[in-house]
This record gives C-alpha cells, structure tokens and sequence, in this order.
C-alpha cells in the first residue's frame, strides 16, 4: 500500500503524464463529467461519475478500420492502424472497471478483436473507491464492490490522502514509474475507509435488488412476459441508454466514401435504433417492444447464458439517470420479477 | 391538483368517453417519472403522478395512440398543448380521436440542476409552495423551485394553453417579461471565432444518441433522413465534427417554423446540449424577419418556410448583421 | 478585375437555376466575360431546389463557398420559387453565422437571363471574397480531405 | 453497373481553343463506370451525332455525357440523337464546357482541368439517372368560362369558333357585365349597347355555347386537360325553359321599391325584374330579398300573372358537376367603394356620384331616359367636375397602388359628350398625369382639350364642400398657375379606382391559380405568357389578369381562346417527366409541399400500409399528378423527411455533382 | 448638393420619417390646404423642395410658420407623404439653427386676444416653441 496527499495529486499527475498519455475525470464548460486528457491545471470532476463511460478507452464511439484509395478504375487498400501508445486511467470506478472484463469476454474472445485488444493492453486503470454512492447505483446487485474497485491500482481517497493498492503487473509498473512521489504505509486506513463505505451501501436505495428471477435459464418465461408491451411503450427509441453504458458492445460497420476513397469504420449501434441489424430482408425486430426486450434480455439472459452466469450490466446507473424518459434496468427487473415475490 | 386529473381521468375513462389516457407514471426517485398509457382506473389510482417533475411533453405519444380505436385522453402542459397543435396542424395526430384536457403548470424541476447544487444520493424529494425538499443517503435539504427549474420553464414563454378540450386547474397567462431570447442574443453579439469556439465546445461532446431528435414533437417523421440510407446523409455516429454540425442544423432547419419551443431537446439530452438556442435562433429570425409567429398556436396560418412575402428581406441581411 | 494569384484556388459550387441564372451565365460566356475557373456551376430546375443538405455537402467535401443564384424575386419561372429559396437561405445562412462559420462563404444573387455582366462581375467579386477567408476548415469534413 | 459514353465536342476551335479536348477525353475515359470516350469536331453535327449513335449501339452505353456547350442550346438535340439509338433520351447529360469553359477562361490548363471536373460531374450525375417516359394524359375537348363579361363573351365565342363545347357561368341572371352599363365607348363615341348585344345574342345561339346565369363556381378538381367542377345554379324562382321574358311579372310585381342595381340604385325595380330589355338569357329572376311572398308568402302575382306558369317559389338551389379541359378566368372588376374619402363628399351629397354613376344617367336607358340631370334635385348641372385618380395610385391604405387605366380615357369621354350635349356646361377635369398609351387614345384627349373646352387642371381636388344652397364648393390645386382653385360645381364626378371582383380570391383558392397582393390573377410570365396561369390549364382573359379597357381586353379574350384551342386540339397531353415523386413509405402527410407547391399538383389520401407483426396501418400519403408537376422542386425542400424527390434533379443526382465538382 | 445643404436636407428627412420620393407630383396637398393663401411656398412645394435640397429657401419664408399644423395633407395625401411633418422638421432644423425659440414666452401675452380659440393657441405652442 502507497499513499500521496491530496495536495501532491497535481504533482503525480504531472509526472505520470510524462510518461505516458493520462486520462482524468474533469468537468466540461457545461458541468458534465467525462474523461479528459490531463494538462496543467486541469482538475479531478466533483461529479460522482462520468457521464459517457469508460468503455470508450477501448471501444471508441467510432474508429477506423481500413481504407481504400480510389484512382480512375483502380483500388487499393490502406491500413489506417495507428500504433496505440502507453495510457493511463485515473479515477474509474468499480462498476467501470467491472465492465472492461465484460467487454473482454466479447473482444477477446475468438476472434480475437485486434483493435480493442491492441488498446486493452496499452491502457493502465487506476481505479477509485466510491466514498459517496449515488442513488442510482445498485453495482452491489452484480456483486461488485465499490469500496474495492479493482484494476490495475485500486485507490480510495481519505482524510486528505489518496491510498494507492497495485494489484496487477501493470499496476507494479505503474506504481514504479510514480514511486518518487508516493510513501509506502499501511493499510489501515484504507480499510476504514470500506467499512464507511461498506455502511453507505446499506443505506442506498436499491441495495436490496437482486439478480434473482434472471439469468441463462430464465429465457423462455421472460420472452415471452406480457409485461415488455408497458415496459417498451414510451421508450423514445433513443440511442441513449446505450451509448452512456460501459457494457453495451455493439456496433455497426459502415463505410464513408470520401469523394477520393473509401473509409471503412466502426461505430456504436443502439439495439434501441429501427435500423439495427437490419439487412437485406429488413429488421428482424419490427416494433420497439422488441428492440426494447432485446437490449434487456440482452443484459439479464442472454449474455449470462453464454458467459458463465455473468450478468451484462454493472449497475453504473447512468441509464438511471440519463433515460429521456426514466425508463430503465432496474424498473424492467423490478417489473418483471413483481408477481414472483 | 394531482388528485383532480386522478379523478376526472377515471370517471372519463369508466363512462366510456375515452379508451385510454396519456399521463406520467411514478418512478423508484420521485424525479424518474416515466411518460406512459393507463387503461383503467386502477392503473389510475396505482401509479399516476403530476409532480414538479412531469417535465416531459406527451403530445408525441399521441401520433401512436391517436391510431387506436376509442379516443385518446392526453395531458397537456400549456407548452405541451402548443406542440399538440402543431401535430394536429400537420395531421399527425387526428384531432377528432384525442380528448386533450389541459393542466396548469408552474414550472418543472430540473433533476440535474439539483444535483448541480451539490446534491448527492437523492431518495426522495418532496415540494410545498414553491420549495423542494430533498431527502438524500446524506442528509436532507431543501431548494427553492424556482432555481433548480428546467430551462424550458425558466424561460416559460406562456401557461396559456393554445387548445384544449377540458381544463382543469386554473389557465394562466402569457408570461410578460419572457426573455428567452437572451441568450441568442448573446451570442449574437460575440465575435463569429468565439460562437464557433462555444458552439464547437457545445456539439463536441454530442454523442448522437438522437434523444433530441426522437424526443421532438416536431420530429414525427416515418423516417428520418439521417436514418434512411438512401438519403445520402444517413449518418449513426459522430464520426466527423462536420457530422454533429450537419445533424444539428439540419434537425434544426427541418423542424424551423414549426418548433414550438417546447424545450424538449435540451430536457433530454444527456451531454447537456443547450439545443434550444439553435431553434430559438430560427425562432428569433423568423420573428424578426418575417413577423411573430408561434407555432402551434392556431390551425390555419402558413408555417414562415412554407410561405413568403414578395417583400421579405434578402439573404444579403445575414451579411449586414453586426455593422454600424 | 483579377484575383490576385496566389497558392490558394478556392473551390466555389454555384448552383444556378434553369431559367435564369444558368442562362445567364451562359450569356457571360457568349460575351467572353472573364471569371475565375474555380467556379463550377450546378445546374437545378429552380433557386428553391437547392435544398440546405447540398449547401452543407459542398463544404464538407471541401467546398470553400458556395453560391445560389435564381431569378430575381418575381419573375421565377415558377411563379413562386425563389420566394421560398430566400427565406430558406436566410434563415440558413443566417444559422451558419451564428454557428461561427464565415458568412462570406455563402450568398444568393439573383441574376437574370440577361444579366451577363452582372453574373460575371458577381463570380468574380465572391471568388476574390473566398480567396481572402482561405480555406474553409470550420465546416469541411477531415475525412474528406486528401 | 452503367456503361457510360463520354463525347466530347470541339465545337470547332471554340471549345478546343482554350481547352484540350484529347486530355479532357482521356482523363474522363479513367472515370468508374466509363467505356467510351472520344472528342469530334462538331458533335451536334450529323457526323458527330453518328459517332454518339454508333457508340451507344457498339458499346451498349447506357448513359452519355457530351461536354459540348450549353444544355439550354442543344440538349434536346443529344436527346432525340440517344433516342434515335434506342437509348432513353433521359440518360443523357451535358457537360457545358464552352459558355461555362472555354468562353470565359483564357488558360488552357484551367480550362482543361475544369473542363475535366464539369465533366466528372455529368458522368456522376447521369451514372444515377434512370430512364424516364413522359406520361399522357388525356383531354375533356370542353372548356369553361368563368365571367359572362366582355371578356368572357369573346373567349366563348372564339372557342366556339374553333369547333369546341363551351360553357359560361355568370353570376349574375344576364350575361353583358360591365359593358352593358356603360353609355359610349372611347376613342370611337360609339354605343356600348350596339356592340356588345349582338354578341351577347351570338353567345345565346351558338350551339357550342351553353350559359349558366345566376350561377356560380362551386368546386374544382382535378388538373389541366381533366377538370371536374361543380357550379350552383343559384334558385331564380322562375323557370328558365318556360319563361318567355314577356316582362309581365316585372310590371305587375307590387313591390316596387326594389334598389335597381344596374342603375347603381339611382332609381328603383320590382321584386322580380330582368336586369335590362337586352339580357340573356331574358329570364325573369326574383329577389328573394325583397320579395314578398319568398319573404312571408303572401303576394303570389307573378305567378298569378304569369301566362307560362314559369314562376316557382319553391325553386332551390342545384348543382352541377362538368368536365372540362381547360378553364378561363374572366371575373371582371368593381369600382372601389369611396366610403374612405371623406374628403370628396361622396356619402354626403348625392351630386357627387362615380363614373359609372354617371354613365347610367347619360344613358338613354338610364334612370333619367339620357337626360344628364343632378340626381339630388333634377336640374340640368352648369359646372362639373371631374376627379381623377379617386383611390388609383394610392398608398395610403384606403386606395389602390396601381393606376386602374381606364379612367383619363373615359373621362376625356364623358368631358367630350357632355360639351357635345350641353355646350353651356363647363366641364374641369382635375388631373395627375393624363394617360393615354393606345391607338388614337392621345388624339381623342386633345381633341376633349382643343375642339370641346374642357378645362384640365393638373392638380387635384382636396375636398369637395357641399353648399346650404346646393352648389358643391371644388377646392383644388392648379399646379401650373401655382394657385389654389376654388370651383363652385353642380355635379362632381369622381374616377374610382377598379379593383377584382370580390369572388376573384376565392376562385383563385379553389383553381391554384396565384394571385397578387391586389387580388389580380398572376400570368405564368408576365411577358411571354400574359394569358395563361402558372396552373396549367387555367388561363385569364380581361380584367380579372389587371386593369384594361375594351380593345385590350377583346383581344386578351381572343389570346386566351387560341390557347384554349390550342390546348383543347390536343387529344393528349404529354407530360414533362422530371416531375416530383412522393416516397409513400416515407411521406409523413403533413401537408408542407402542397402549401409550396404553386400549380396545386400534390393531393393527399389515407391509404392502407402493412404495418409490423401483420397490421395494418392508415396512412395520410402524398402523391403528385404528373400532369399538372412542373418540377421546379419546392417540395423537395418542403418536405423534412425526403419523402419528396424530383426526377432527373433528385437528391442523390445533384449531391453526387456536388461530390464530384468538390472532390 | 453642397454638404451642409446634404446635411441639413437628411437631418429633415430623419427627423420628419418622411420619403419625399414616395411623392407623385398630384398637389392634393396644396389643394387641400386651408393656409394656401398665405403662403410663398406650398405644401407640394414643400415636399419638392426638400427633395431638391433648397431647404434655406423654405427657413428663408414665412410660408413655414403659416402652416397652421392641422395635417389636412397628412391625412389626404395619396402616397403617403405628409407634408406637414416635413415642415415640422423645417421648423424644428431652423430652431436648432438660431438656437432658440421663434417665440419667448414673455411676447405672448401681448398676442393674445379674446376671440382666440383655445386650440389655435395650442397650435401656436407646438409652432413656435420649437
């Protein structure tokens, strides 16, 4: 265990940004949270989250994949990979860190997904301890625990310190490169600060939700559940819910013809849009209701059923927060399992 | 005023007068009120709320339901009652299926700008003449409504309503001293290199979520150009700066002249876009160039862009702007 | 009047309807009246054709201004159209100056089929415009470019 | 994949003198989707036109480009030559690369390399053409002619002339109109009466022609070649077939104290009345309003009088519906109310009359039997004054902007005939300007001046007093002496300004046709199209287009049957295929392309769609009759969702020019 | 047009709103004024004449304290034009010019008179204390 002031942070940023590219939670000029490329005098978002999720380290809103140059008749294709170099991730909290190991069991997976895993394995994650949860979070319900938030260096922050734990080799590395500015102690004061938060959690809203009533063996009963047409009704069909969660992974591969060239890229999709997955035949989801039970189905029973019982969702509670019309995960969990209780 | 429309929408929906109604149902938070359709009056009783937080405008659900059999009752808020006009104007909404009842309002609160003041783990929120308390994981606190308010109702242009069926509670004015124009017209007076870097700042951080859009009452088409892959400007992701400027103004220049104003855009929008100001832009041209107009308000006059004066200003006044 | 010769050649899209404009351009020529190459014309049946999407289309692929011209207000070969392109373009130019994009990039004359000169001398005074902003970045694709 | 032809012209020396034709065709030969590509001298020339033909059969072109000069100069040329060779003529575009390159760059490298670029653009553009086929649709050989004025008589006539059916609808029980108001025409002083009823009787004996008096337009649907319309034959009470026009009734009515109205109400008629002893048809018609036994059923003389038993108070209002090819507008005009002059005294003494006043009590079938007497106390005036410009030329709210024409002519004629009749009246005509552009019409004012002693004042009245003694004190301003005239006058006359009959605007809604701010019907071009509406099909005669007088509006009324005639020759019509096209699936219904549209070409049905999970759903759709499209594209812009698109101008066409010219 | 004269002549047309181009020569106004005898300049004069810029000819007249203000011409002239604004600028240019009132309160006693109507005093007002 390592600890720095709260006053010397500027300092460990500074150097760690000598090193390598660091990321930090900040506040834009309107007051929402994201993650920043750290510069002087750029400070850490009192806002308990970022809006948009961590996940865009790793699987960017859009990134291109390949390009083709066209002259008169002929074509010809050019790789437009960028070699990614070292970054650092300050402050992401447990749900987020919980969802790069989501992500992985996606990309990483065969086929191995070479642009995310080339990120994947650049990136170093500091995580932080949650000391103030919100209302909307529920990462408890996944068994995630926001008093240890994992990553490579797991942090809380306390009585004017920040208490750094490296757990993994690149955490080491990273501790290594920073080590000037850190003193060695004990971890005392860490833990007290997770029985504080352990206390806290208690107290939240949806501490008592639980996962039970879904998961792999679920599919037929909850497919089928006359509750989704209520549940689906005022959905907007917005992209929003998606693009602000750190598990949602899908996306859509679509080209830009330059006027010079064609440019091959990825890009976030919405299972919540009319036109995903759409093909030749038309969209296999025709109504909203669909679209809707696929993003939760997705989440509760599908992803579940394929990946060893591990839930898609880390119950970040940005869909919580951020549905145009409050409609979100844990009023479909709720809903869905009302009769059974 | 909650148990009023409790009251009437049941006895409207047990005579038979309406089929279903259009209101807001109670969320987990208090402030996460979800837009959505009752069939009886149980549903009624359960779960109806009209809270400081019914900021959301129903008018949009009712080009679905207004399909239905039976007739539609819907709720309107005197802003929400304006883009209702409007649907019916352009004959989206059937007007003859849609029992419109009106209902007073004082202004929404805004959920953000509560937790802009520092709020944290809010459990429940409670509101008495004007002043919002706040039960939080972390203690409680209290607000004054007036200042946690959601844009659109800060600068309220009305709480007249445009067309009703029924009113209930009590109609209201137009507000006399509405300046929602303000901050277009602060912009206007900077420099064109300080808007480009505000609104640059502003639409960079768009995540094309297309909340805005599918939340606009005036965005009612079967298929958005931006979605249709024949349009040759399908765009889903925000891939170019160019790209959130050509959604933004296009959205914005689609729905110019038939934008009520109802604020619905910036209520949604997750990145806090003040995307009002590029429709109140339009609005404020229009006015300006080719004489008041309000959209929603009446069922006859020409929408400005489809309609003209032999006399109408040339483009050449945009170049005009700013010299003495 | 000559635009000064310097590195940067502007690419400048005019789209010029049938009736009019487009013939009036043709008279610039049939009276060999001089105006920069960089402008390249589009012909459309009418001013109010011209939808925004194509103003906006040109610049992101790297346009550096853009032009419509149509009949003067009141002789439109459609009685009504170049009415509902001038409230159209106002309202859109004015858009793009509160955008911060230049608003010397875009305009609108109305030319006549018999104003040769005045087709001429309006090419020739918008190229020298352009050629003073330079190039168009606040509104261009990056992907766009070469 | 298209295979597309690139030629290119050059046009002697005129194209390849700035610009180097080879590289243009060797650059453009490089271009996706092209497989031919060669220059030529004179393409337009046979043996140009060979080698396009020769090409589009060897290499099965599906689209050629000919970068040549101007598409306005020989695109239907290149049109009939790809015709010819069995390609759709629409699959060719033009590259104009002489009026738009080679005239007006001096610098062969930028003329070529934009030649190149215009050239990239045509092969972009056609590469997204489809093959179009005008549509045909087919003509009602019939016409209607809404106003049984001057103006309408001779469309009619002449129509009818050329072999084809033509009805007239009037809204009044007598055709005539204005005309047979009036007393004598100018320049000629000859009698309105004399020649306007013998056309009128033609009208009534022409077999071609059928009249509905008493009736209006009601409804119109449909588009040029194909009109459907109702007209309400409003309830006379007499019937038409037996009523022999006796005259009978209109003597023994007791109800007597009936506002003559084609007298202006300077005297008074009956309940039941023929308009005047000249009408057509010459049908009796009773005025419900005053009427007694309409009005409380008791009277019943007419009919008790009436040998033919033609009296029907039981007579409604009927409708019927026609078809027709083409529509005339002849609605005519009214003088402007002068309630708003205070200042002339019009409401308060009844010796300040109008014109047209004045031209019924001239008139030997006037009120006074032609004699010319004050109408407040019978006397003989001995001083007029006449008062040009009476709400003409105004911008004051009250008037009208324009000059309404006919008002110094008729002036200087009511001047003439009342120094002519009455030699001891001095006669002063208060002017503006005296305007008379017309054949013999300036001669005619001076001869008013020189040989009858009107007196013309440039100046204007600015009130005009009426007197305890009955005189009507004339204050005015004589410009030229610099002094403020004071005229003591019996009678004041003053010229009202004309403005459209007050049914024009709704007419005009019904018809899409366009109409200015005054209410005038607007001509598709104001000079080379002076009698045709923008709506196709619908066209204007008189004065319904804008002020004129008799001769103009005669031969406005000839102009506008030849057109008829021309259009009703046609066994079809053949339309323009670069029309709009709505996108059913796509079309909101919400109405903002029909409000652009200017010819009223786009109409809306509910029409059934499937809807997901085997549904159904009821849409409000656009659709666009081809018939009537002009393709000008203001619907295209109208409509947010793209529903709307313009063949051979569509979205994608026009943005893949704009790519290929920015690229 | 000299500058000053330019000058002055845009100070009337300002102070007045008044388009004199709007102006088509038809003398209604002179026509209709009650005050045409007394003056040198009348009012289609007027209007002329400040569209030609002779504006020193009109101070130079009696003609512009004779308008007796009762817009008769702004009330009947076709076009719009009121002239009696115009000359109320004339008026208001000339008090600028000399830097003070036409008429000092102290003289006015010695001009009233019995038979003076109430509302011609207060015309008289508004004329001459400009």
């Amino acid at each position: 265990m390592y600890r720095i002031p709260e006053q010397n942070l500027d300092r460990l940023f500074s150097l760690t940004a000598e090193k390598s590219k660091l990321y930090i939670p900040a506040d834009t000029a309107a007051g929402t949270a994201q993650f920043m490329p750290w510069k002087e005098g750029l400070k850490l978002t009192d806002a308990h989250n970022t809006v948009r999720s961590a996940k865009d380290f790793f699987f960017p809103q859009t990134e291109n994949l390949v390009g083709f140059r066209v002259e008169g008749k002929s074509i010809e294709v050019i790789d437009v990979r960028e070699e990614t170099e070292d970054f650092v991730v300050f402050g992401v909290r447990a749900c987020d860190v919980r969802s790069f190991s989501i992500l992985d069991k996606v990309f990483l997976a065969d086929p191995v997904d070479t642009y995310y895993k080339n990120r994947r394995e650049h990136g170093t994650i500091l995580s932080l301890a949650c000391n103030m949860p919100e209302e909307t979070c529920f990462c408890g319900t996944f068994g995630i625990d926001c008093a240890a938030p994992g990553g490579d260096v797991q942090m809380w922050q306390t009585d004017g310190w920040f208490y750094l734990e490296p757990l993994t080799e690149k955490g080491n590395a990273y501790i290594d490169t920073v080590s000037s500015l850190l003193e060695e102690c004990g971890g005392e004061a860490a833990a007290e600060c997770r029985r504080a938060i352990d206390a806290v959690k208690k107290k939240l809203p949806l501490a008592g939700l639980t996962t039970e009533g879904f998961g792999g063996d679920k599919m037929a009963e909850l497919f089928d559940s006359e509750k989704w047409g209520e549940l689906a009704e005022a959905c907007l069909g917005c992209g929003t819910c998606t693009f602000v969660c750190p598990t949602c992974q899908c996306y859509d591969i679509r080209d830009f013809n330059t006027g010079h060239g064609i440019s091959r890229f990825r890009c976030w999709d919405s299972c919540m849009y009319s036109d995903f997955t759409k093909m030749s035949a038309g969209q296999p989801r025709l109504t909203q209701l669909e679209r809707f039970r696929q993003r939760f189905m997705h989440k509760l029973v599908y992803f579940p059923a394929n990946n060893d019982g591990e839930f898609g969702c880390v119950g970040c509670g940005r869909c919580l927060s951020k549905c145009p019309i409050s409609m979100n995960i844990v009023k479909v969990m709720k809903n869905l399992t009302e009769g059974d209780q | 005023m909650q148990e009023i429309m409790k009251k009437r929408a049941s006895e409207l929906l047990l005579d038979g007068t309406v089929s279903r109604v259009i209101g807001w149902k109670a969320g987990d938070f208090v402030y996460d009120i979800t837009p959505a359709v009752f069939e009886s009056a149980e549903e009624i009783e359960k779960d109806f709320v009209y809270t400081a937080f019914c900021g959301a405008n129903l008018s949009k659900y009712l080009v679905k339901e207004s399909k239905k059999p039976g007739k539609t009752l819907v709720f309107l808020k005197p802003c929400d009652s304006y883009s209702f006009a409007q649907l019916v104007k352009e004959h989206r909404v059937n007007r003859d299926s849609v029992y419109a009842v009106a209902v007073e309002c004082r202004g929404k609160a805004d959920v953000d700008k509560i937790r802009d003041c520092g709020v944290k783990g809010i459990c429940g929120i409670s509101e008495e003449n004007g002043t919002l308390t706040v039960d939080t994981v972390y203690g409680d606190k209290t607000l004054p409504l007036s200042e946690v308010m959601l844009e659109k109702c800060a600068s309220c242009k009305t709480r007249k309503h445009a067309v009703y069926d029924e009113l209930l509670g009590e109609e209201g004015e137009e507000v006399a001293d509405c300046d929602r124009f303000g901050k277009v017209r602060e912009l206007e007076s900077m420099t064109p290199e300080e808007r480009y870097e505000f609104w640059r700042g502003e639409l960079s951080r768009c995540i094309r979520c297309n909340a805005c859009r599918n939340v606009c009452p005036a965005c009612t088409c079967e298929k958005c150009v931006f979605d249709n892959d024949n349009s040759g400007i399908a765009q889903k992701a925000a891939a170019d700066s160019f790209e959130e400027n050509m959604f933004h103004i296009i959205r914005a220049f689609h729905v110019a002249g038939r934008c009520t104003d109802c604020g619905e855009c910036t209520r949604v929008c997750p990145q806090k876009i003040p995307l009002h100001l590029l429709n109140r832009k339009f609005i404020k041209d229009i006015n300006e160039l080719y004489g008041d107009y309000q959209a929603g308000a009446d069922p006859d006059t020409r929408p400005p862009l489809t309609d003209f004066r032999t006399t109408d200003a040339e483009p050449s006044i945009v170049y005009r702007r700013g010299e003495k | 009047m000559q635009v000064n010769n310097t590195e940067f050649k502007p690419k400048i899209v005019a789209f010029c309807c049938n009736w009019c404009s487009y013939a009036g351009a043709d008279l610039a020529g049939t009276n060999r009246l001089q105006y920069p190459a960089d402008v390249k014309i589009i012909r459309v049946p009418c001013s109010c054709r011209v939808n925004p999407i194509f103003i906006l289309r040109a610049f992101q692929r790297g346009a550096d201004g853009v032009i419509l011209c149509g009949c003067h207000p009141g002789d439109c070969h459609y009685t009504t159209g170049n009415y509902y392109a001038r409230r159209r373009m106002t309202l859109l130019f004015s858009m793009l100056d509160y955008l911060g994009i230049e608003k010397e990039r875009t305009r609108v004359e109305w030319v006549s089929a018999a104003e040769g000169a005045k087709f001429a001398a309006t090419m020739n005074e918008f190229v020298q415009t352009v050629t003073k902003l330079g190039r168009n970045r606040k509104l261009e694709d990056l992907r766009c470019r070469k | 994949m298209q295979r597309i032809g690139v030629f290119v012209c050059h046009c002697g020396t005129n194209i390849a003198g700035t610009v180097d034709v080879k590289a243009v065709a060797e650059a453009l030969k490089s271009e996706p989707g092209v497989v031919f590509s060669t220059e030529y001298q004179y393409m337009c020339s046979e043996a140009g036109q060979n080698i396009i033909k020769n090409a589009i059969r060897e290499h099965q072109l599906t689209g050629v480009v000919i970068c040549s000069c101007s598409p306005r100069m020989h695109e239907a040329t290149f049109r009939k030559t790809a015709s010819a060779a069995g390609l759709n003529p629409y699959m060719v575009e033009i590259a104009n690369i002489r009026e738009q390159v080679s005239w007006i760059h001096k610098d062969m490298k930028a003329g070529t390399e934009k030649a190149i670029i215009l050239g990239r653009a045509a092969i972009a553009k056609v590469s997204l053409n489809a093959p179009l086929i005008p549509g045909e649709s087919p003509v009602v050989k019939r016409a209607l002619v809404i106003g049984g004025g001057i103006a309408g008589i001779q469309t009619a006539l002449d129509i009818a002339d050329a072999g084809f059916e033509v009805d007239i609808v009037e809204k009044e029980p007598t055709i005539g109109g204005k005309m047979t108001q009036l007393d004598k025409t100018f320049p000629t002083l000859d009698c309105a009466a004399c020649i306007l009823t013998p056309k009128m009787v033609d009208c009534a004996q022409n077999e071609k022609i059928r009249i509905y008096s008493y009736s209006e337009v009601s409804e119109v649907k449909g588009f040029v070649g194909n009109f459907t319309v109702t007209i309400k034959k409003k309830a006379r009470y007499v019937d038409e077939l037996k009523c022999t026009g006796c005259g009978e009734c209109t003597e023994k009515c007791p109800q007597k104290k009936v506002p003559n109205a084609f007298n202006l109400g300077l005297d008074n008629r009956r309940a039941i009345y023929i308009p005047f002893a000249q009408a057509v048809p010459k049908v009796a018609t009773i005025d419900a309003d005053y009427c007694n036994m309409l009005k409380n059923g008791k009277c019943g003389v007419c009919a008790k009088v009436c040998g033919a038993g033609a009296i029907d108070y039981k007579q409604k209002d009927s409708f019927i519906e026609e078809r027709y090819g083409a529509i005339v507008v002849a609605t005519g005009f009214n003088p402007i109310k002068l309630d708003a002059y205070e200042e002339y005294g019009y409401k308060q003494s009844k010796d300040v009359i109008t014109s047209l006043e004045l031209e019924r009590l001239m008139n030997a079938a006037g009120p006074n039997g032609g004699t010319l007497l004050r109408p407040s106390d019978k006397t003989h005036p001995h001083t007029i004054v006449f008062v040009q410009c009476v709400g003409s030329r105004c911008d004051d709210g009250k008037g009208k902007s324009y000059c309404s024409k006919i008002c110094c002519m008729y002036t200087a004629k009511h001047a003439m005939l009342i120094r002519e009749k009455y030699p001891d009246t001095e006669v002063y005509v208060f002017y503006i300007d005296v305007r008379t552009p017309g054949k013999n019409f300036d001669e005619f004012y001076r001869r008013a001046v020189e040989e009858y002693g009107v007196h013309y004042i440039k100046g204007m009245v600015g009130k005009v007093a009426p007197q305890p003694d009955g005189k009507l004190l004339v204050q005015g301003s004589d410009l030229l002496a610099d002094e403020q005239l004071r005229v003591e006058a019996d009678l004041v006359v003053l010229a009202a300004a004309i403005e459209p009959d007050k049914t024009a605007r709704s007419l005009g809604t019904m018809l899409t046709a366009s109409m200015d701010t005054n209410d005038f019907f607007t001509e598709a071009h104001p000079k080379l199209r002076p009698v045709e509406s923008p709506t196709a099909g619908i066209f204007l005669s008189g004065v319904c287009q804008g002020p004129k007088d008799i001769p103009e509006t005669v031969s406005q009324a000839g102009a506008a049957a030849s057109k008829v005639i021309g259009l009703l020759a046609k066994d079809k019509l053949t339309c323009n295929p670069c029309v709009a096209h709505s996108d059913e699936m796509l079309c909101n219904g919400c109405s903002a392309c029909e409000k652009v549209c200017p010819y009223g070409a786009i109409t809306y049905s509910d029409k059934e769609f499937r809807g997901p999970n085997r549904t159904t759903l009821i849409r409000r759709v656009a659709s666009v009759n081809d018939a009537v499209c002009q393709g000008c594209g203001a619907c295209t812009v109208a409509c947010p969702s793209g529903a709307m698109d313009l063949k051979g101008f569509s979205n994608s066409q026009i943005m893949a020019e704009v790519d290929a010219i920015c690229k | 047009m000299d500058r000053e004269t330019n000058r002055v002549r845009e100070q009337v047309l300002r102070m007045s709103g008044v388009n004199v181009l709007k102006c088509m020569r038809c003398g209604k106004c002179s026509g209709t004024c009650p005050s045409y005898e007394e003056m040198d300049y009348h009012p289609h004069e007027f209007v002329y004449m400040v569209e030609k810029g002779e504006i020193d000819k009109l101070m130079a007249s009696e003609s512009v304290y004779k308008c007796l203000t009762c817009f008769a011409c702004v009330e009947r002239c076709p076009r719009g034009v009121e002239p009696a604004k115009l000359i109320e600028a004339v008026r208001l240019e000339m008090v600028r010019k000399q830097g003070q009132n036409r008429l000092k309160p102290d003289r006015i006693p010695a001009l009233l008179d019995e038979e003076l109507p109430q509302q011609a005093i207060v015309t008289a007002m508004r004329k001459y204390t400009k």
